[in-house]
């Protein structure tokens, strides 16, 4: 059994039942599996394909879900109901949006490039699944933990903007080429402050595998690494190009950019990728910040991981309701001129920090938090008064700056019209009958 | 960007989420910057000009509606004002002060979607663009009890208008002024302090003021620039010279200033709403048949009156050969002659600029093309 | 568990059939985008074959940069290439190209054939060949790792079957860059750095055209 | 108050700057050559005593005989209104006018929409195309003699065609 798997209970009863016969399983009474031996290979292709099978399917429903969630807060941020004709509370709707997908006519432009606009969907549904496999969602239950975990997430999420790129190219359409590059101007600049933010949670955890970072958690390291999470947060809605850096699909410039001429299950599939990368973003951020799957004994780990993702998600979709989008030199600056100078404080304050106390324990770590607040505090309302606009002083008219005089003269009094007004315009007629004649 | 690249021209419109419509722009951009732009009309040209020479006097009204349906109560207060000049007509007091009620809640409502929409092209995700709405949903709801209808009103009659309002037409008015001064403060609270709403629209298309009097543009973009110029206070119509309200300026000029100019209009508005409740009188809503009869036949001549609509001056030009229909008609299309600088204040710019400073110029397709 | 590690053989053959036969493509391919497309695919099965070799860091590292930047920035070039639709013309040095290609890939797979890989006989520490003959397992801690004959049941270290190659090889390589490496790792970023502002200088506008100021003011 | 400039006074106001560009004046209106009318604008706009910086209106009537352009003048500095006319195409002759866009640029627009709808040509516009209607669209509508769409239907259709169109409604 490979090593990635090792404390992977998930994966370990499904391949006991089926093969059993590792040193593992002797352990736990499997002592003779399912297949004969010999067979350990298809076994171990099975609980493959199950657990693929699963995790595909707790996605796709989590997707179907979040879509119904995201319209309803949408309903109640907007003052309105939302969907709610469909099913109890409208919880059908997403079924019947997904059924309505699947059989609409499946368009592709004349001109476009038909092998790459077919594989575009597919190219960026592929890596928004992948990310799942390392998310640990509770105890044991992830497909792989990879020692290089936090590494993956950002390799793969990079991805996304090669089939963004494939699909706008491949449309022949301009406006999807505008937001392509969009698309790429975000990656190149967001993925740097991303990795650098995570920087000081490696640090902290001495690790990159997600059940190390949640392991060293004791307690979540958004109140150690305040910074880092604030970075990290802004970094992950740009990556996914959620609101208010949502430049690559801009309703209102682009009119949804690169994927303007999909349709059908195609268009299907690049929404699909929007939600799970969303739920993704959202399960990394639980599991590297709020400590995973961590919680009071009672209550299952799933269930804390569970709750943990849906306040992330909540605050994602708030802020998707509330801010209105930025414009590309500024979504750029941002990262260039904010959010990398904010990770390298990070950086600098925790390595500093770390050479102080070495592997800290709990109570360490609060220290690290106590001294990590204010200087996240100063250093954010520093960039936020470096970058920030000044507002108007005088909204009125500067009574200094030159107006334009209104009034101020009067016409010779021989000039006006004598005759009352109502009457001037009726002597026109006649003298422009007399003209014309 | 500063890596040159080929520039591309683009369509953006007639079908386009932002453009208010069906507007068209051959726009050519080197990567984000727009180098040129030509707007195309006529997408919703209906001819109403042409129309009108086959209508009487009164069933222009209809047509005037139709023009900027978001502002038809004052598209039907510059139309009659046309007519009473053509025909002489001296309009009923009452008549008068409720169509004043009405174009003073008509601007509102047309500053609110302005600002909503404005704030849509920057990218809100519709949230603060369906609080306007629902604003102006609550003076729709006014305009349903004083004439049946919504959008097209049609409430607007040659010497007053065509009746009275309704005895609880009084009370909703005060709870809705109410109501809209409250969601005017919300919107200033949650906007016109919001940081990227402030950098987005700040500095951004900014236009000298004689560059916008030589262009015609009138109305919040002119007072945007600082230029004390509103035909409610310099030409008074109907009785604005016994209201005394403010002319909100800014000095910016640019979409920031449009925007805040808007805002603070549409609060003034509700003060000379209350004064028009304090000074109506009771009467006829509009002169009996006698005086005006159905079919109105104005001497043969010509008028031009103008009002300061909601997007600027909005002025009908009648001519009559004494018949039961306008010979001419010709509508000062305050939308249309405001986008003259649409090029002047787009090139040079961000393409995500571009339906912000569209947005901030508040146009109306259906008056645009008429 | 000889049958799992045929199933590696499997994939490997299925990431080298991908590495090689979308590199055919990158060279056959008239439609530029196409080929930067294809070369991406090239570069994800040379990252398979890294995760494969039990490699992760290097693999991540090469869909990451080869995948995530390389590519797209390469794709992200094709578009702005004027007059794209008529495809990349054949070089004229072509018979050059193919047997300098030709030369470079006999050396190299001549020193790959005669290079002495190290392997799990080399292993001359008593200890580690009396734990392989038993079966044996790796213990790592970070930048060592230490060889025993059966896995410690409470410890939170890092666990791995031997592979050949060390668990943490993701803190090995970082310590190597470091200590052992140091001077070579330190020239490549001055390189990269000299690189990265002569990209900048090629990419100023000339001083006269003032586009770029006004830009940055409005910013 | 605006205050409308009298024709008379103003036809007199403007022969001196501009002798015999005037042709009458009546009420409010003053008529003036269209052969005159940049310099009559040019000098309305940039007089002291005029000062007329903003064109309110620029529209043209289809009197049959002769087509008129009309001009509604605003002056920001004085407060004051005025009203020009230009009669052009007597006789239903091809009918031009001197472009004001040189003067007012808010005449671009207006200009283009009176070519577009009745068929006056501005002399010197900048982009003098059709706005509304498309290039090549047959006649100019708000001519009084624009035949529409549906009449020339009704026109072409032979009398006994009728009841069979009727059928297909």
């Amino acid at each position: 059994m490979p090593e990635a798997f090792l404390d992977n209970s998930l994966w370990r009863n499904i391949y006991c039942v089926l093969a059993g016969d590792s040193s593992t399983c002797a352990a736990r009474d499997y002592s003779s599996g399912f297949f004969p031996a010999g067979m350990e290979w298809l076994a171990f292709l099975v609980s493959a394909a199950i657990i693929i099978f699963l995790i595909v399917n707790a996605v796709l429903g989590g997707v179907i879900v979040l879509i119904w969630g995201e319209r309803r807060l949408f309903g109640r941020f907007q003052s309105r109901t939302g969907p709610n004709r469909w099913g109890p509370f409208g919880t059908l709707t997403s079924v019947a949006d997904a059924v309505k997908t699947m059989f609409k006519e499946d368009l592709v432009p004349a001109e476009a490039d038909k092998i790459l606009f077919n594989l575009a969907p597919v190219l960026i549904a592929a890596p928004a699944l992948t990310v799942f496999a390392i998310i640990p969602w509770g105890v044991g239950t992830y497909v792989a933990d990879l020692n290089i975990g936090v590494l993956f997430i950002m390799a793969i999420t990079s991805l996304t903007t090669l089939s963004v790129l494939t699909a706008a190219w491949s449309s022949a359409n301009r406006i999807a080429i505008l937001s392509a590059l969009r698309s790429v101007a975000l990656l190149i600049s967001y993925e740097i402050p991303m990795a650098l933010a995570l920087v000081g949670v490696i640090m902290l955890a001495g690790s990159m595998s997600l059940g190390d970072i949640i392991a060293a958690q004791g307690i979540p390291f958004i109140i150690v690494q305040p910074l880092a999470f604030f970075v990290f947060f802004i970094a992950a809605m740009a990556e996914m190009a959620r609101a208010p850096f949502d430049l690559t699909e801009a309703e209102s410039e682009l009119a949804a950019g690169y994927l303007n001429d999909y349709a059908s299950m195609k268009f299907g599939l690049f929404f699909l990728a929007e939600f799970m990368a969303e739920i993704s973003t959202a399960a990394i951020v639980t599991t590297l910040f709020l400590s995973g799957w961590k919680g009071f004994d009672p209550i299952p780990s799933h269930f804390w991981f569970g709750a943990k993702l849906i306040f992330v998600l909540f605050v994602i979709i708030w802020f998707r309701m509330t801010l209105p989008r930025l414009r590309v030199d500024q979504v750029l600056k941002f990262a260039w001129k904010g959010l990398f100078e904010l990770t390298m404080i990070n950086i600098i304050v925790t390595a500093v920090l770390l050479a102080i106390l070495p592997n800290p324990s709990t109570s360490e770590l609060w220290i690290m938090a106590a001294i990590n607040w204010p200087v996240a505090i100063i250093s954010i309302w520093g960039v936020s008064k470096l970058l920030g606009t000044a507002p108007y002083s005088h909204p009125q008219p500067d009574p200094n700056a030159p107006s334009y005089p209104v009034g101020s003269e009067s016409i010779p009094t021989d000039a006006v019209l004598g005759a009352e007004p109502s009457n001037a315009a009726n002597q026109a007629p006649q003298a422009q009958q007399e003209g014309g004649n | 960007m500063a890596v040159k690249t080929q520039p591309v021209t683009v369509n953006l419109g007639p079908q386009h989420p932002s453009t208010h419509g069906v507007f068209r722009m051959r726009v050519m951009f080197d990567g984000e910057e727009i180098v040129d732009v030509e707007p195309v009309f006529g997408y919703l040209h209906r001819g109403s000009e042409k129309l009108a020479e086959e209508r009487t006097y009164t069933q222009i009204v209809t047509l005037t509606d139709r023009m900027d349906y978001v502002s038809s109560m004052l598209n039907n207060q510059a139309y009659i004002l046309a007519v009473e000049k053509l025909a002489g007509i001296e309009p009923s007091p009452r008549g008068v002060w409720l169509r004043m009620i009405a174009g003073e809640l008509q601007r509102i409502a047309s500053h609110l979607v302005a600002t909503g929409f404005l704030l849509q092209d920057l990218g809100a995700l519709g949230t603060p663009l369906i609080y306007s709405m629902r604003e102006r949903e609550n003076i729709l709801d006014l305009f349903e009890m004083l004439c049946g209808a919504r959008i097209t009103n049609s409430y607007l009659r040659p010497g007053g208008v065509f009746m009275d309002a309704p005895g609880e037409f009084w009370p909703a008015l005060d709870r809705g002024l109410d109501d809209i001064v409250r969601s005017i403060d919300d919107l200033e609270t949650y906007l016109s302090g919001n940081e990227i709403v402030f950098s987005r629209t700040k500095g951004t298309a900014v236009l000298p003021q004689e560059l916008l009097i030589n262009a015609s543009i009138t109305g919040p973009m002119l007072r945007a620039s600082g230029v004390d110029w509103d035909l409610r206070h310099r030409a008074p119509y109907d009785y604005y010279d016994r209201i005394s309200f403010e002319r909100k300026l800014h000095t910016a000029s640019d979409n920031y200033a449009r925007y805040w100019v808007r805002v603070q209009e549409a609060r003034e508005s509700v003060n000379i709403i209350r004064q028009c409740i304090d000074q109506i009188e009771p009467g006829p809503v509009r002169p009996s048949f006698d005086d005006v009869p159905r079919l109105i036949r104005p001497p043969s001549g010509d008028a031009y009156a103008a009002i300061e609509g909601s997007k600027g001056e909005l002025g009908f030009y009648l001519v009559s050969d004494g018949g039961i229909a306008p010979y001419r008609m010709h509508v000062r299309s305050s939308s249309l002659i405001n986008l003259t600088l649409l090029r002047d204040m787009l090139i040079g710019g961000q393409f995500g600029d571009l339906f912000v400073t569209f947005g901030s110029v508040d146009l109306n397709m259906g008056e645009v093309d008429r | 568990m000889m049958e799992v590690s045929s199933l590696t053989t499997f994939a490997f053959w299925l990431a080298s059939a991908m590495t090689l036969g979308l590199a055919v493509v990158v060279v056959t391919q008239k439609d530029v985008f196409r080929a930067a497309i294809a070369l991406a695919g090239s570069f994800l099965g040379v990252g398979i074959l890294y995760f494969i070799l039990s490699a992760e860091f290097v693999g991540v590292v090469q869909i990451l940069v080869y995948v995530g930047a390389i590519s797209v920035l390469m794709a992200f070039a094709v578009m702005f290439i004027q007059d794209i639709a008529s495809g990349s013309r054949p070089s004229q040095g072509r018979v050059i190209g193919a047997t300098a290609a030709a030369l470079i890939f006999a050396a190299l797979a001549f020193t790959a054939y005669n290079t002495e890989w190290s392997s799990i006989d080399d292993i001359t520490d008593p200890v580690a060949v009396a734990a392989m003959t038993e079966g044996y397992v790796e213990v790592g801690t970070g930048d060592y790792a230490l060889i025993s004959g059966e896995a410690p049941t409470d410890s939170n270290e890092v666990v791995s079957e031997n592979r050949g190659v060390l668990v943490d090889s993701t803190s090995a390589l970082g310590v190597m860059l470091i200590r052992e490496y140091m001077l070579a790792f330190e020239i490549i970023g001055l390189l990269l750095v000299a690189a990265l502002i002569g990209g900048l200088l090629l990419m100023r506008n000339p001083p006269s055209s003032s586009k770029t100021e006004k830009g940055d003011a409005s910013a | 108050m605006t205050t409308p400039w009298s024709g008379s006074t103003l036809a007199k106001a403007i022969e001196a700057f501009a002798p015999g560009s005037v042709e009458s004046s009546a009420g409010a209106d003053v008529w003036v050559k269209p052969d005159s009318i940049s310099t009559v604008c040019e000098g309305l706009k940039s007089r002291p005593e005029f000062k007329f910086d903003l064109l309110s209106s620029l529209t043209a009537v289809d009197y049959i005989d002769h087509f008129e352009v009309v001009y509604h003048l605003t002056s920001l500095p004085m407060n004051a209104s005025a009203v020009l006319k230009a009669k052009v195409g007597r006789g239903r002759t091809e009918a031009s006018v001197p472009s004001v866009v040189p003067i007012w640029r808010g005449a671009d627009y207006q200009e283009r929409e009176v070519w577009d709808l009745m068929g006056i040509r501005f002399e010197g516009h900048p982009n003098h195309k059709r706005i509304m209607l498309w290039e090549g669209y047959p006649g100019h509508p708000l001519r009084k003699d624009y035949v529409t769409y549906d009449q020339s239907i009704t026109l072409s259709i032979p009398d006994d065609a009728t009841e069979k169109l009727g059928g297909d409604e």
